[in-house]
């Protein structure tokens, strides 16, 4: 009882500081309002420790006995909202706990000063707690409840600064594009009601996501098969467009660049280490029915490595350096939704820890850079090593970890995923393995080759004038796009920014390798825990498909092979950019040479010009609502009005002619009528 | 004649004894303001002796039944339910025409004591008309009724008030002329002027293959529609009424339009039903579709009128077509697949109550107009604009009336519709129901067009109108007879199926 | 046949007795506000009371709280004074009840007319009240009437633009549906046999099927109910007087209009059309489901394209209203036995909604005094100058998009559970919509609250507290129900079970 | 002389008043036509007393001898109105030409829509 | 018999003719006279049919009451009179009137009418008659009725009879209708105060 009330904890303690702040704070205390912050500090401080302990019982296999409230009640089926805590619920508690509360003792300097303070934990309180609600919930609505939860937060959160239209509409952006993976999702649900009966014959209840585990294991292995075939796969697929919209997977991902609007550890705690992970964390969570089916993990697979590959190459030509970061994002997003398609389930979630660490790190960098020269473009940068050196090296940390320098965090997950990959499960044909590793490592060489870029640009060369001149050359009077409100100054970013990015830092060097050893078991931790230890709860929950449920051993050619396309990419980067930064603001581009094809980049594939101006605005909107609307104007009211004109211009038009006030004719009409009436009665 | 012939005709004789002492009292009396009131005083008189006939008429259907020696009366009078039900009807609107006309008449000079005179006469031959059941008592008692309204029509002197009375009087004289060609034809075929007589001979076979049996009384029966057609204001005998309605003095119409109507439906209901009930399967037909032109060409007309007289001319045509779909209901059989007619449910007593509910909603129009009309000296639906404001107890009064004519609920004419188109629906006219009730929506447009001027459009002027006394009572008397038929019609309800077993003899 | 505990009698007609007492007694501005805001207020006690106190318990009668006695007695018209609540007609009494107080609230502002304006507003509510109490088809036929006059006055006196245009379309649109209803009532009743208006009678299996045969056929009886309430619903193509309406009419009005008047629509589809003719509504319920996937996707596009605040509003009442048809076509299921799921969904639809709607208009309006436009271009970050308005409109927004944790997304969710079961392809078509709503939800609140603030909304202040009460009230509610929706879903199915308990025995 | 040569006689009359009622513009002469119908009715009238056997007739002719003069008693009611009817008339023609200066039906038009 | 058709096609061309120009005719007061030989030709039908009481009445109420009310209506109104002048639908009045003429011609040649029998015919007659005429014996016996009782009905047979007996009702009726006319008249032509 206790132990339940204590997960149960983690997901409140969030929520009570959102209610506390909403209607307590900001109200009435908003001249307190560094309150807020605190309050939200305090209760994700003990939410992470809780969460380790869960992480701890979990570890010893304690079974946390989980009480639910029936929340809906119809048809014969009852939606409990309950706890479902296993490996992957754990890791996932300590991951979003734990980057939260970074995030948010960063926010405390970052966002200092700032008129909306309160309004800005109280979102990020609601974040937190719908994150969390995802993670541990038991129930698939429970979970599309805060599935949706989580999507306001970001919409709230991105459109933070809401009199700037480029953020409102960004946040505009981003909830409707992830709505669209949304119905998907919603399908599925719908569909899993449609089955409830086969459900309940069994004892099964059609939302409890265990059962839905035991109702999608096929009856060839012994299962129940009550998912299966046909269903089984539009269930998956819909499960899975949701996830992609999340996680930005092609074709859903314009959302995620623009996302950036929103403030700098906004994008650092949502739009990198934990809502995006969320699609991959909902596909996790669904993996023993996933896997039931061959063409769904295929699906899965492709879209992932696309992804990967895709958005790494739009990476390469970014000059916002946060929209760097987001396709990148995007891109290690796909990989880890590879991961997961070719089977490669526990690296995938080990890569979603490891990413969450370097890549916080090093959007909270990208927000200490800009608050010291209050732009966000490299090109208004440089120089910045100098002045900032902590952050300098903290940024190159986890830029080395996302290229997947050994022996940083990233190599260690991103090279178990290669070799998952190459490896493969026999669930999926291994042409797509071949094809996934092909494009995986194709992005690992991007990846080198855009960090570098950013490092180079942002922190190499000389400084080129940030904010200021970036406004002056836009002809503007100096309106600050300044995230923070003290102004900017070119000088290290102080304590409460540094130390959380500090501690990140530390978990991107040695995270990766202490949780899962490769070849030892260090220090008591057994190798390939982490891995081992989320399939083992996988291991849990379905039947035996004949596929090997363990972490792949070490492969040295593999991790020779992606370290030497890293390197290659980081050298690439370093030979182009070298000499660009010596030079001034208006140097040209060195990528430019590829012509087209930058262009091409540049202009995001054409995708979001595609989906706005032609699919959106001028198919939809003014074609097909346009005339839709014209009609709905002019040809019904038109048909009523019509009516109405006939009516009202009746008198005028017939009765005048008749009605003329000779009485006589009066008399004829008479006369005529009852002679009509006899010649009616005469011919029927 | 007895005694007990004076008894049974004592309503009537009354009633034109009051008529004939005003006329006398305006010779001797100095101050016309004690007109009305004698007038109304004196409606005391049929009223309390029609109630004590109702009174003896617990066990009988006729008062003239099983008297000992034979009345002389028999034969043209048959004073039942009916016709008693009639007698309150008519007194009623008598007396709140002649309520809400006593300002309205202080405009005359002179005369008032003829124009009291005249619509006493007139409705003597509406109480008349009820009863009647013999062609000539019924045609003396029909131009009883018609004459003094053309008169009063005129009474204006105006040059409008006096093309109205010309005009009423020549296309009620035409066709009163064609009605008794018909009735002619009925006579000389049936050789009886008694309905009882005709209904005999109606009943016999007649020629094959013609309408009615034979061809006298295909138009000699058709010739009298047209007569009561013009009183009735059915299409298409209707053509006189807008103009009339918009010249006459507006009590005269308003008198004209439910008492007047109200009594030519009676004598319709107890010719069709007595006289013709064995053919009422060719003729049922007939009502049925001068009740969907009228409907339809009274409502589509009024949409645009301009003079609100005029607009409810219109509508009282339209309201004609709802109640002959509550005659031509009377009759089942074509549904049932009969050969023989026989009585519906539902039938005349729909179209009793209807009558009543009408004249409670119509003179609530009427006496608000009359009022209003009197202050404004204008009839343009314009000239309401801002009514709310000038007299919010006016625009009220006249806003509950014309709602009570769209047919909304609470109002009586909701129940009345209700119970036509129910009536109708049982006989198998289900098509003239949804067209009834089509009709009701398109009236909608052009009366709640009256309500929102009165509500919506600014005032030209602001001063208050004031409102007479005597107009509100009439209006209060009028209207809480319109709310509470609409909201409690079961005492209505009955009296009207009473009334009605009387027709079935 | 008598019986008389008065408790919803007194409920119905309360607010009559108010509108009375403040045409004759109540004068000065200030009383009659603060009276008619007593009175509704003494409403929603006792309509929360009826709620609170309707007995949940297996053993309770279908309908609590029960007046009757004889009102046209006698053979031709065997009608009665019969009101009584179940458990599909307490939530929605209980809704009236909310958005009569907060009309009222709405209305604080009104200056012209305030006599009449406040006489009308009351008797609208006894109106609808009266609607979802009764239980004798003719007394519901009386209420249904009943509510035209006051709306239009409402809207032709104290609306916008072209007020008196839109208030004719309104009476014409909904007395021609009613036509219909009426020719259906009296066909009903004088089928052989039936002879009654009772409709807890006439719910009962069979009870149309006189011995000696039908005068209309069953399916013509459905469908004459059917256009009546689709027009009021509105469903598409029976809508467009809804737009106008609602864009003209006044906040207090399109509050009422678009929060219970609607509703009317669903509650005669659920109680009568559903409640009387379960083997037609099955027979016919892929037509619900066409005409509300119609509804739900036509509304959402075409309030896409909408620049009026109001307007936007009203297609997209047209796009929600779709779902309760669409909840109703649930019934179609063709395998298996037939759950509540829809006809729930499409009850709590009529619930939420209501109070969706009502705090969208109640912000929208509060936008339109103080800015004097509802022109979404004119528009732009008011969230910085009327930031509880902003917050309220949110909240609206969001539980119209169907977000979770507000009460929209339940009604939704339960309506596409169901209807899935019967129609899935259609269904799934009609879940489309979510984007679609989540499209002009979000582009409304950028364009009109977001963005960088004017200088000409420099002066505009944020809601009063009077003006905030019923923003606050409506937007507890649409939380509350949000997350912990049992609390009307477990009543709108003890309300609904005996009906799906009758289409599946005789299905 | 039979009850049909009758009858065609009246009936021609009758037309021919119907046609003064409805084409002549004169109010006066339109009176006078009507007179003429309602004599045309008399006619016939009378001679339907003259020729058809009333109800009751065959049967029994001297108890219900009374009934052969109906018609008859219908006609001196319809000269008795007809008096009314012209008096009457003749009044409103007299208030019409006071007040507007004109006995012509066409003219009269004031009322119309 | 044979004068009696001589005497019935005469009054015909002669009533017709005359109302014929009644209408007809341009001079009003000439049509006034017309108007006269019309009923006057009437009343020789109605000696015809054997009801010589209604022609004495057709020659004093419409001969000489209607008919000069008339004639000095005409002549009170000669300042604004421009001759008896069709006006604008005098086809369709044709027309109309040719249409109820054929209707009317067409219903009394096809109707079976109930002819009185051959046998009673001269009672009939001989009651018809008798409004204005002493019943004498010799009449009575010479249509076949022998019987005291018989010829005691016929003689109470008359017109007055019926008038205060089967026809009180209308007869007091039309003395009211009477009265409120002449009431209506005199209120519309007498003159006004101001």
């Amino acid at each position: 009882m206790l132990d339940q009330l204590q997960v149960w904890a983690i997901f409140f303690l969030p929520l009570a500081s959102f209610v506390l702040i909403a209607l307590v704070v900001r109200p009435f205390l908003n001249h307190f309002s560094r309150i807020s912050g605190l309050l939200l500090i305090a209760a994700l401080a003990v939410a992470f420790l809780l969460s380790v302990q869960a992480l701890v019982w979990t570890i010893q296999d304690k079974e946390i006995v989980s009480q639910s409230w029936t929340w809906l009640e119809f048809g014969g089926v009852s939606v409990d909202m309950g706890l479902l805590v296993d490996p992957l619920t754990a890791i996932m508690l300590v991951v979003v706990t734990g980057v939260s509360l970074l995030v948010q003792v960063y926010s405390l300097g970052y966002m200092h000063g700032d008129p909306g303070f309160s309004r800005y934990f109280a979102f990020m309180a609601l974040f937190t707690a719908s994150m969390l609600g995802i993670v541990l919930a038991s129930n698939i609505i429970q979970l599309y409840i805060f599935w949706e939860l989580v999507g306001l937060s970001s919409y709230l959160l991105i459109g933070f600064w809401h009199d700037r239209p480029t953020a409102a509409a960004a946040a505009k952006k981003a909830f409707l594009v992830t709505r669209i993976g949304d119905v998907g999702f919603l399908i599925a649900i719908l569909y899993l009601f449609f089955q409830a009966d086969e459900f309940a014959a069994q004892g099964l209840n059609a939302f409890y996501i265990p059962d839905i585990w035991i109702a999608a294991q096929p009856l060839a292995v012994g299962g129940l098969g009550i998912l299966g075939g046909a269903g089984l796969l539009w269930f998956s697929l819909g499960v899975f467009a949701g996830a992609a919209g999340k996680s930005g997977q092609f074709p859903l991902h314009t959302w995620l660049p623009d996302a950036m609007e929103g403030p700098t550890p906004v994008s650092a705690l949502i739009h990198a280490a934990t809502m995006v992970a969320a699609g991959v964390f909902l596909v996790a969570r669904f993996y023993p029915v996933f896997q039931a089916s061959a063409e769904a993990m295929t699906v899965v697979a492709s879209i992932g490595a696309f992804t990967a590959l895709m958005a790494a190459t739009m990476g390469l030509v970014m000059n916002d350096i946060k929209r760097v970061m987001a396709y990148s994002t995007i891109s290690q997003l796909g990989y880890m939704m590879a991961a997961l398609g070719v089977g490669a389930y526990g690296a995938a979630i080990f890569h979603l820890f490891t990413h969450a660490a370097f890549k916080a790190l090093l959007f909270l960098g990208a927000g200490s850079v800009n608050h010291a020269t209050g732009t966000f473009d490299m090109r208004y940068m440089g120089g910045l090593r100098r002045v900032m050196p902590a952050t300098y090296w903290l940024v190159v940390i986890a830029g080395m970890s996302l290229a997947g320098i050994i022996p940083l965090g990233g190599f260690w997950s991103k090279d178990e995923i290669l070799t998952g990959a190459w490896n493969g499960t026999g669930l999926i044909g291994p042409w797509v393995n071949q094809a996934v590793v092909a494009a995986l490592l194709a992005a690992a060489l991007l990846t080198g080759f855009y960090t570098l870029r950013m490092i180079i640009m942002t922190f190499h060369g000389e400084f080129r004038g940030g904010g200021d001149k970036e406004s002056a050359d836009r002809g503007e009077p100096a309106a600050p796009v300044s995230d923070d409100h003290g102004g900017p100054h070119l000088g290290e970013s102080p304590k409460e920014m540094l130390a959380p990015m500090f501690v990140l830092g530390v978990a991107s060097v040695v995270a990766g390798f202490l949780v899962n050893p490769q070849w030892i078991d260090l220090i008591g931790i057994p190798k390939h825990w982490i891995t081992e230890f989320l399939l083992g709860g996988l291991e849990h929950n379905l039947l035996p498909l004949g596929v090997e449920l363990h972490a792949p051993d070490f492969s040295p050619m593999m991790a020779l092979a992606s370290t030497a396309i890293a390197l290659a990419g980081l050298g690439l980067a370093w030979l182009l950019y070298r000499s660009w930064t010596k030079q001034g603001v208006d140097q040209k581009e060195p990528l430019r040479m590829a012509g087209p094809v930058h262009r091409l980049l540049s202009e995001k594939y054409y995708m979001d010009a595609l989906y706005e101006g032609a699919v959106v605005r001028r198919f939809f909107y003014r074609g097909f609502a346009g005339t839709l609307d014209w009609l709905d104007r002019n040809l019904v009211d038109g048909v009523v009005d019509l009516f109405g004109w006939i009516f009202r211009n009746f008198g005028p038009l017939v009765l005048s002619r008749i009605q003329t006030g000779q009485v006589q004719t009066y008399g004829a009409v008479v006369v005529l009528g009852g002679l009509a009436i006899l010649v009616g009665f005469l011919l029927t | 004649m007895s005694l007990h012939d004076l008894y049974v005709i004592s309503p009537y004789a009354g009633m034109a004894a009051v008529a004939i002492l005003i006329i006398l009292l305006d010779l001797v009396v100095p101050r016309k303001g004690l007109l009305p009131v004698a007038a109304v005083a004196g409606l005391l008189a049929p009223l309390i002796l029609s109630l004590v006939q109702l009174n003896d008429l617990v066990d009988g259907t006729d008062l003239l039944a099983d008297v000992v020696p034979a009345s002389v009366l028999v034969g043209t009078l048959s004073v039942d339910r009916f016709a008693l039900f009639f007698n309150f009807l008519v007194l009623a609107a008598t007396a709140l025409v002649i309520i809400s006309s006593t300002d309205y008449v202080k405009r005359m000079q002179q005369f008032r004591g003829e124009y009291y005179g005249l619509i006493l006469f007139s409705a003597t031959g509406m109480m008349l008309l009820a009863a009647a059941t013999e062609l000539i008592t019924i045609y003396i008692s029909l131009e009883l009724t018609t004459l003094p309204l053309a008169a009063l029509a005129a009474l204006l002197m105006t040059a409008r008030s006096t093309e109205a009375g010309m005009k009423f009087l020549i296309v009620g004289a035409l066709s009163s002329a064609v009605m008794l060609y018909g009735m002619a034809l009925v006579f000389g075929f049936t050789g009886s002027t008694t309905l009882e007589g005709i209904a005999a001979s109606v009943a016999a076979p007649g020629q094959q293959n013609v309408p009615f049996g034979s061809y006298a009384v295909l138009v000699g029966l058709v010739l009298i529609l047209v007569g009561f057609g013009f009183k009735i204001s059915s299409v298409p005998f209707q053509m006189w009424v807008p103009d009339v309605y918009e010249g006459a003095p507006t009590p005269v119409v308003a008198f004209l339009s439910v008492a007047s109507k109200a009594a030519a439906f009676a004598i319709l209901l107890r010719v069709l039903f007595t006289g013709f009930f064995d053919v009422s399967l060719e003729w049922a037909g007939l009502i049925a579709i001068l009740a969907a032109a009228s409907m339809t060409v009274g409502n589509l007309a009024a949409i645009g009128q301009s003079n609100i007289k005029r607009l409810l001319g219109y509508s009282t045509i339209a309201q004609a077509g709802y109640i002959l779909v509550g005659v031509a209901a009377g009759i089942t059989g074509a549904a049932s697949g009969l050969d023989l007619p026989e009585y519906a449910d539902i039938g005349p007593n729909s179209v009793l109550f209807y009558l009543a509910s009408y004249t409670a909603a119509n003179l609530t129009v009427f006496i608000a107009v009359i009022a209003v009309g009197n202050h404004l000296g204008s009839d343009r639906i314009d000239d309401y604009a801002g009514l709310v404001r000038r007299s919010p107890f006016l625009a009220g009064a006249l806003t509950l009336g014309l709602v009570a004519l769209i047919g909304v609920p609470p109002t009586s004419l909701f129940i009345a519709k209700l119970y036509i188109f129910t009536a109708a629906v049982d006989s198998g006219l289900a098509w003239l129901a949804i067209l009834g009730v089509i009709n009701s929506v398109v009236s909608a447009y052009y009366y709640a067009k009256i309500i929102r001027i009165m509500f919506l459009q600014p005032a030209a002027y602001q001063e208050a109108i004031p409102i007479p006394a005597t107009s509100g009572l009439a209006l209060s008397l009028s209207g809480v007879a319109l709310l509470w038929i609409g909201i409690a019609p079961g005492y209505l309800l009955k009296m009207a199926e009473v009334a009605s077993v009387a027709l079935a003899g | 046949m008598t019986e008389f505990s008065g408790l919803l009698t007194a409920t119905v007609f309360l607010p009559t007795a108010g509108a009375l007492a403040i045409l004759l007694f109540v004068g000065g501005d200030r009383n009659i506000r603060w009276f008619a805001a007593a009175v509704a207020l003494a409403d929603l006690v006792l309509s929360l009371w009826l709620f609170a106190t309707f007995d949940r318990a297996d053993s309770a009668g279908r309908f609590q709280f029960i007046d009757r006695f004889p009102w046209i007695p006698g053979e031709t018209l065997n009608a009665s004074y019969f009101l009584g609540v179940d458990g599909l007609s307490a939530p929605l009494v209980a809704l009236t009840g909310l958005l009569g107080l907060c009309a009222v609230f709405a209305s604080w502002h009104i200056t012209h007319r305030i006599k009449e304006y406040f006489f009308w507003l009351l008797l609208l509510q006894t109106a609808v009240m009266g609607v979802f109490t009764s239980l004798d088809l003719l007394l519901f036929f009386l209420f249904w009437e009943l509510e035209l006059v006051p709306m239009f006055m409402l809207i032709a006196i104290w609306g916008t633009g072209r007020k008196e245009y839109s208030a004719m379309k309104f009476l014409i649109f909904t007395f021609l549906g009613s036509a219909f209803m009426l020719v259906a009532i009296v066909a009903v009743y004088l089928t052989p046999g039936v002879g009654t208006f009772d409709m807890t009678l006439l719910s009962t299996p069979g009870a149309m099927l006189g011995p000696a045969g039908l005068l209309l056929p069953l399916g013509a009886l459905f469908w004459l109910f059917l256009v009546a309430f689709a027009v009021k619903l509105p469903t598409w193509p029976l809508h467009t007087w809804l737009p106008d309406a609602h864009t003209d009419a006044p906040t207090a009005a399109s509050v009422m209009l678009a929060g219970v008047l609607l509703k009317m629509g669903g509650y005669g589809i659920l109680r009568i059309n559903v409640g009387m003719f379960p083997g037609q509504t099955e027979k016919f319920a892929w037509v619900l489901v066409v005409l509300g996937v119609i509804s739900v996707l036509y509304g959402a596009v075409v309030t896409l394209r909408q620049t009026d605040l109001k307007r936007l509003i009203a297609f997209s009442s047209v796009s929600h209203m779709g779902l309760v048809m669409l909840g109703v076509g649930s019934v179609g299921v063709s395998q298996g036995a037939l759950t509540i799921t829809g006809l729930s969904g499409a009850a709590m639809q009529l619930f939420t909604h209501g109070t969706i709607t009502g705090l969208l208009f109640l912000s929208v309006g509060l936008v339109y005094e103080k800015a004097h436009t509802r022109y979404i271009p004119d528009l732009g970050g008011l969230a910085g100058r009327m930031p509880l308005v902003a917050i309220a409109f949110l909240i609206a927004g969001l539980a119209s998009l169907g977000l979770p944790g507000l009460s929209g997304f339940v009604s939704e969710l339960l309506v596409f559970l169901g209807a899935f079961r019967a129609y899935p392809l259609m269904t799934a078509l009609a879940v489309l919509s979510i984007i679609l709503a989540a499209g002009y939800v979000l582009w409304m609140i950028e364009r009109s609250f977001f963005g960088q603030s004017r200088e000409r909304f420099a002066e505009i202040t944020d809601a009063s507290p009077v003006e905030a009460a019923p923003l606050v009230l409506l937007a507890v509610t649409i939380v509350g129900i949000g997350v912990y929706p049992s609390l009307l879903t477990d009543l709108f199915e003890i309300g609904l079970e005996p009906m799906v308990a009758i289409l599946n025995g005789g299905g | 002389m039979s009850l049909e040569n009758m009858m065609i006689v009246a009936a021609a009359l009758f037309a021919i008043g119907l046609y003064g009622a409805l084409a002549r513009r004169n109010v006066l002469v339109v009176l006078m036509s009507i007179e003429l119908m309602f004599n045309a009715v008399n006619l016939t009238l009378v001679a339907m007393a003259k020729y058809v056997a009333p109800a009751g007739l065959a049967e029994d002719v001297v108890q219900n001898i009374g009934s052969v003069l109906t018609g008859q008693v219908f006609a001196v009611f319809i000269i008795a109105v007809a008096a009314a009817e012209i008096a009457l008339g003749l009044g409103i023609v007299f208030a019409m030409y006071r007040s507007s200066g004109a006995i012509d039906l066409s003219d009269a038009t004031q009322l119309r829509n | 018999m044979l004068v009696v058709d001589i005497v019935f096609w005469i009054l015909s061309v002669v009533a017709i003719g005359a109302a014929l120009g009644v209408v007809l005719v341009k001079d009003l007061f000439r049509a006034a006279l017309l108007l006269v030989v019309v009923f006057i030709s009437a009343a020789g039908f109605f000696v015809l049919l054997s009801a010589e009481f209604l022609a004495v009445v057709q020659v004093l109420i419409y001969a000489g009451a209607i008919a000069i009310l008339i004639i000095f209506a005409v002549m009170l109104t000669r300042d604004v009179q421009q001759g008896n002048l069709p006006n604008r639908i005098q086809i369709p009045a044709v027309m109309l009137s040719a249409l109820l003429l054929a209707a009317l011609v067409w219903t009394a040649t096809q109707t079976p009418w109930g002819l009185v029998q051959e046998g009673s015919q001269p009672v009939v007659d001989l009651v018809q008659t008798t409004a204005v005429s002493i019943v004498e014996d010799d009449s009575l016996r010479a249509v076949g009725l022998e019987s005291p009782e018989e010829q005691q009905a016929i003689r109470q047979a008359g017109l007055a009879d019926l008038l205060i007996n089967d026809f009180v009702l209308p007869f007091e009726a039309v003395s009211v209708l009477l009265l409120a006319a002449v009431i209506g008249a005199l209120a519309l032509v007498r003159p006004r105060n101001q």
